[in-house]
């Protein structure tokens, strides 16, 4: 099993979770982050003085899948989370060693 | 606000109607207790507590960071709690007690001694318990807003020293010279709700405070909340009418036209920081159009019973542009940290306001007031002499009570306070959970 | 608001008490100040401000998208403060300067001119300083409103030029035929605080807007922050009884009515909008109910003045059910994205007020109205009359003011804009940081 | 809030000056109409109406948990609203009609049958729909105050109907005895503006409510926005104005004491809790001078027309010290879940207020009220009857009807429903998207 | 060393502390987060319309350990976390490479 | 490539990302997240009871590098970050499988 981690711009999610779940992605957990990279901070004007804001706010999406399943994930989020504008984000992705569902005990792939 | 004016006045109060009709039948001069203007002041007054809190603390706390919001919001409660129990018991006396030698007043009015409710206040025709009350929320707003330039670096409990004694040595002689019948009043300075008594005064004491306090470790405006600020600017522009329009202390004409010369001032500041702004930096913000409604509400302040509507916009103009470069262009430059403007945004409009009257001050509004456009120009020396004055005697004073304080009890925070923020530090609390 | 009404009227209100002592001596009949009215009309007109700001602002706000939330607020806050420069300037005489055929007010009053404190509004016990202020605020509300069908992808600049344009060209002269003397005041329309100049207008307005500039993207209502909405809809419950009560000019009886009026038929509203939405969708919800009352509220503007409580109480009933389903029936229905439901909510149960005014009015709460449950259903057809001619006027009128305004400056943002939130497009802020 | 107390006082409100020109004409005793007064209870009316929503519904939002925010607005937003119908309809005439047995009012103002804008309140100047008003903002907040215990686990149908039920039940026949001609007022007892019908009454109902709920499953208090408490507090601060100064009915010199008094407690009560927290906790906390605040308001209430500045400042301190001890001590000590303190701060300082007004009563201020202090201990006999019996009447009759409810119909929620959070469950919403 | 990260129901947080520091768990991070799964999203009532609210607020429980601790600490927030209805959440695991303690720089499984 | 997630205290921020930046880290990913562990929680007044706040604030930052990238990076957060009072939070270093720049589809090290 493979956890892919996508960083995407904040909304860019609803167009990527309708992408994943018609390819029949079960589950995702997605949590509010701050990026910082190559797209540059936006300015703020606080009483008339122009500030930096160098993290911008973005969305990372965690799904964990099947081994098999994983380049055509990867597919569909490039697909569906890209704009082509510098900030798009990127997609990491890792080894997960076991999974288990709460609910039951169950473990490994089921468990997804 | 008023001082005496004679007895003419006051039959005016008393309704004027009454007194065409019953006009001969009237020997007896003395002001009566007028259920209107009663009604008025007993508003007016709770109109002006309102802008203190929540009006002032969600103004500044919306600005400040968001460890620091709930602090910044208690300097505003405890500024008005304790101006409140000091004013009763002693402050009021000594402003608006019989004058002694210019100075200051007496104390008659020790714990409000000898006031009962058939007392109207001297050439008013309201009760003078309502008087005290509406000066006092006048006292408490103006140690508060200076507040704004000292905030998330001052220690919690050197506050509670230094709002007693600004009060006592600062705010009290003061008022009583402008309004109580002392020098500046003799001298024929107008502030018709006070702009050189309150906001010079507490920008000029802001700035003292934060000279004495440094910088802090960050110095951004990072506001938690804008919304808040705009909630407070709402209050306090709400509240404002009672302070300008109540000044008048009677529900008539000139209290009439110092509503709309202060909503029109107000207005006009909010649009033209807006535009300064939107010149400058290539976008119209929200905390602009809210400072710039500020800065207009206290330009007009000394101005609004005496100008009409023309002159409310001109004060409005240049009351919307000219904190904009204090704000954005002085203050790095000089290098103080007046944290949220009190200095630049109250001190500079306050300033800029106390002028403009002796410019603007139109006696087809309130004969009491000519400038220099009415062929008066010795108006615009006079007020000058005033703002300047107040400016020194509260910037040095302030000086030395922040010194003091400082010298006895500490005023700042340690620096690892400053950066975990002052909610937690100073209150074992966290404003939003 | 009350137009002319003879001299009884006006003598009641110098004080009837007064009035049948003095009786004989009584010659004068010109009304003089009061000071109690003076007192009420100050405070109205400050409580009519507070509406817009923050009332309005956050009730509006608290629903808009998280990244719309200044900008929402922002349209309130230039609504009013545009309004209330131009007011004086020229609006507020085009309005309430003497009539010239019905149509529109002469220019007398320009930049103020030739008012003094003594100057009474005519027919009125109160200043025109004061009488003109709380007319403003009426005007700047309206126009405030009307932002509400339309936010989320509206440009900021098109605002600051639509504002004007709308007030002068549409509130103006509405203004002016129902209250100015006008042709829909000659014809009998009852509207004692303005249902159809402010409610149905807005309404209308908001909805030729929404047209205008289409759908947004994402049409869902996502209330940021549903607290700050009930905050709002407080504060707008509030300042509703001095836009309502205040309407009386006067602080006397009918004021003490339509101010019991106006508390329970916007009580009764938020129980019956509650309730219905409760039916159809299983929970009870408080947006629901800040809804419903401020549906309640902009029914009984026109009647507050005019109903018994039983009157009121049916028209709560009423304005609490019925927008429900314009609001989401006859919304998707009919697929045009009136954003926060300006026509839905006010536009909509402002029509049901006119109406049910010609119903409900009872000739014992105020002989100047008589509704068909006691004898007059001739006043139904001219509240319709009304009704019809102000939102055929309006409708076509903003149609035509937005479309050229898109025309020349175009009035939508790009749709990134609109994605990224125009509070950081449009203003380059955060709402919370 | 003021009973008969013969033509004397009338007279005076009619206007003083007037009565002393036209001395002898004056033949005929009945009040009239005094635009001042009325001017001023208009006003006092809307404050009130605030206190509640959004005053109160925000003081006690921001202590609820962020999942239960909303439910907890509502239950305030409901009690107004429901109250609202309910006076105008029948629970006025009950109380405040024409006297029974000393028990309850006749039905001879059943839906404000008979009402006119001409009629005024017996023995006031002012007209019976305001004051009709005026005391249904009482009522509301009475059963908006008690909500405070039984917060974060009450079904909301079920408040639906505890509101009606404790209104008629409870509020009416107590604010009958006190202030309706009833037995309590025939005592003696000083309430001047709801000490013991409002405060008492609604701290005692509240405790029966968290006994018959029984503890939440989690205890803590978590405040989801210490700024909307503060909020809260400030607007309630200034509604209290109206609620104290109002109960006057006129705006007059003891209608400026209360103001003077109720600023002072309050004050004074803010800093004593902020003290004596700092002292046991070793921090003054900003929650904590909110909360004193909110206590010095309730004790002062009964005796704000009656007492002076010195007397203010002692009940101020007693009321910032005591309940800081019953919320901290006494709660977890005797084990009850009063979610908000509605019993430990309103109850008690309630209680401490009705007993001290004995004390503290200052015939100079108001010849109607005579204290201990002053040379009459019995009064402070009659003050503990008054709260003795109010506290045992309310007592028992709410733990009937939390009792019948609940048998009927359930008053809990279900335990996931708590822990999920009742904006969720009960409302379908969410505080903040 | 593992990381053992827990998608569990909001409420069940404090339940799973205790039992976590109940076995000597020394330390977790928790991060609010959004879910998506099986669990159907909840509706919301706003202008009485009803909205679908697909992402349901979870929270996220990470904690890194020894090998050896693994199955203990898994079968801890089993029966913690547990309320047998869905949306439960998962448990995943991950290798962890290394772990430093800021404070004074130790590596490995004392850094823990 | 491996994934270095390190919880810092909240004010350290600022401090570690231009350290980071000096060092030449092209991107990060910032998450506001909750730490329990030997640091003590603090304690909260309210209405003159104390209550024990065990989470404390806790800023998580995550950035993906190459192999050998990863000492430098650790030694500049350490540096960085370090107060020496217990709380300083922790260094995790995990393997990254793959990256992906979703502007670009590009894959490997070149899309860190
Ligand atoms: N090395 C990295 N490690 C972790 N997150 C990264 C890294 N580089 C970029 N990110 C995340 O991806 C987002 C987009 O990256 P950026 O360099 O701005 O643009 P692009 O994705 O187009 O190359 C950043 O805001 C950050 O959240
Ligand atoms: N494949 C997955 N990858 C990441 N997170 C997941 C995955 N599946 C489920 N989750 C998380 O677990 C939560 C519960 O999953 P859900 O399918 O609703 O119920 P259950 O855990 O009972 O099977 C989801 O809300 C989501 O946060
Ligand atoms: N085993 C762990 N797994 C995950 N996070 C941990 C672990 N131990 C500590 N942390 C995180 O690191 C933070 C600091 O740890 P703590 O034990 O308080 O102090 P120190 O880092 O000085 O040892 C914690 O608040 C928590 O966020």
């Amino acid at each position: 099993m493979k956890k892919i981690e996508a960083i995407i711009k904040p909304f860019k999610l609803d167009e990527v979770k309708d992408a994943l779940v018609e390819i029949g992605i079960g589950g995702m957990t997605i949590t509010e982050v701050k990026g910082f990279g190559q797209q540059k901070g936006k300015t703020e004007i606080y009483r008339a003085t122009e500030y930096v804001i160098d993290f911008l706010p973005k969305i990372k999406i965690e799904t964990v899948v099947k081994d098999s399943e994983v380049e055509k994930v990867v597919e569909t989020i490039l697909k569906s989370a890209q704009t082509g504008k510098v900030g798009d984000g990127k997609i990491f992705i890792y080894n997960v060693e076991e999974t288990v569902r709460i609910r039951t005990g169950e473990k490994g792939e089921s468990a997804i | 606000m008023k001082t005496f004016r004679g007895g003419i006045d006051m039959l005016k109060k008393a309704g004027l109607g009454f007194l065409l009709l019953t006009g001969s039948a009237f020997a007896d001069t003395t002001p009566k207790l007028n259920h209107g203007d009663t009604a008025w002041m007993l508003v007016a007054s709770s109109f002006v507590m309102l802008m203190t809190l929540p009006g002032l603390a969600f103004f500044y706390g919306g600005m400040a960071k968001k460890k620091d919001l709930l602090n910044t919001i208690a300097l505003s409660f405890m500024a008005y709690a304790i101006t409140s129990v000091i004013w009763v018991l002693y402050a009021y006396s000594l402003a608006f007690g019989k004058d002694v030698h210019g100075i200051i007043g007496n104390l008659q009015y020790l714990f409000m001694n000898g006031v009962t409710p058939n007392s109207l206040h001297p050439s008013t025709t309201v009760p003078e318990f309502i008087y005290c009350g509406f000066q006092l929320t006048f006292a408490a707003i103006t140690v508060a807003l200076a507040s704004g330039s000292i905030i998330e670096r001052l220690k919690f409990s050197a506050w509670l020293v230094i709002v007693p004694l600004w009060i006592t040595l600062i705010y009290v002689p003061i008022a009583h010279w402008v309004w109580g019948n002392g020098w500046l009043s003799q001298l024929g300075a107008l502030d018709f709700a006070g702009g050189t008594v309150v906001h010079i005064n507490a920008g000029v004491a802001g700035l003292a405070g934060a000279l004495v306090l440094g910088k802090r470790k960050n110095t951004q405006l990072i506001p938690n909340n804008v919304a808040y600020t705009i909630l407070g600017a709402g209050l306090l522009w709400f509240g404002w009418f009672g302070f300008n329009a109540g000044s008048e202390l009677a529900a008539d004409g000139i209290a009439s036209s110092a509503w709309l010369a202060t909503n029109t001032a107000t207005a006009m500041a909010a649009i033209a920081w807006m535009i300064t702004e939107w010149m400058l930096h290539g976008k119209p913000t929200t905390l602009g159009m809210a400072s710039g409604a500020i800065a207009g509400l206290v330009a007009i302040t000394p101005a609004s019973g005496y100008v009409n509507v023309i002159g409310s916009i001109v004060i409005g103009i240049v009351a919307g542009v000219v904190p904009v470069f204090t704000v954005s262009w002085l203050k790095p430059k000089l290098g103080y940290d007046d944290s949220l403007d009190a200095f630049g945004v109250h001190g500079v409009a306050g300033f800029l306001g106390a002028i403009l009257t002796g410019v603007f001050a139109d006696p087809s509004i309130n004969p009491a007031g000519k400038g220099l456009l009415y062929g008066n120009p010795h108006q615009v020396v006079i007020q000058l002499i005033a703002a300047m004055s107040t400016m020194t005697y509260s910037f040095v004073m302030s000086l030395i009570i922040f010194k003091v304080v400082d010298i006895f009890m500490g005023i700042r925070v340690k620096e690892e306070d400053e950066i975990e923020g002052l909610d937690s530090v100073a209150h074992g609390e966290t404003a939003y959970n």
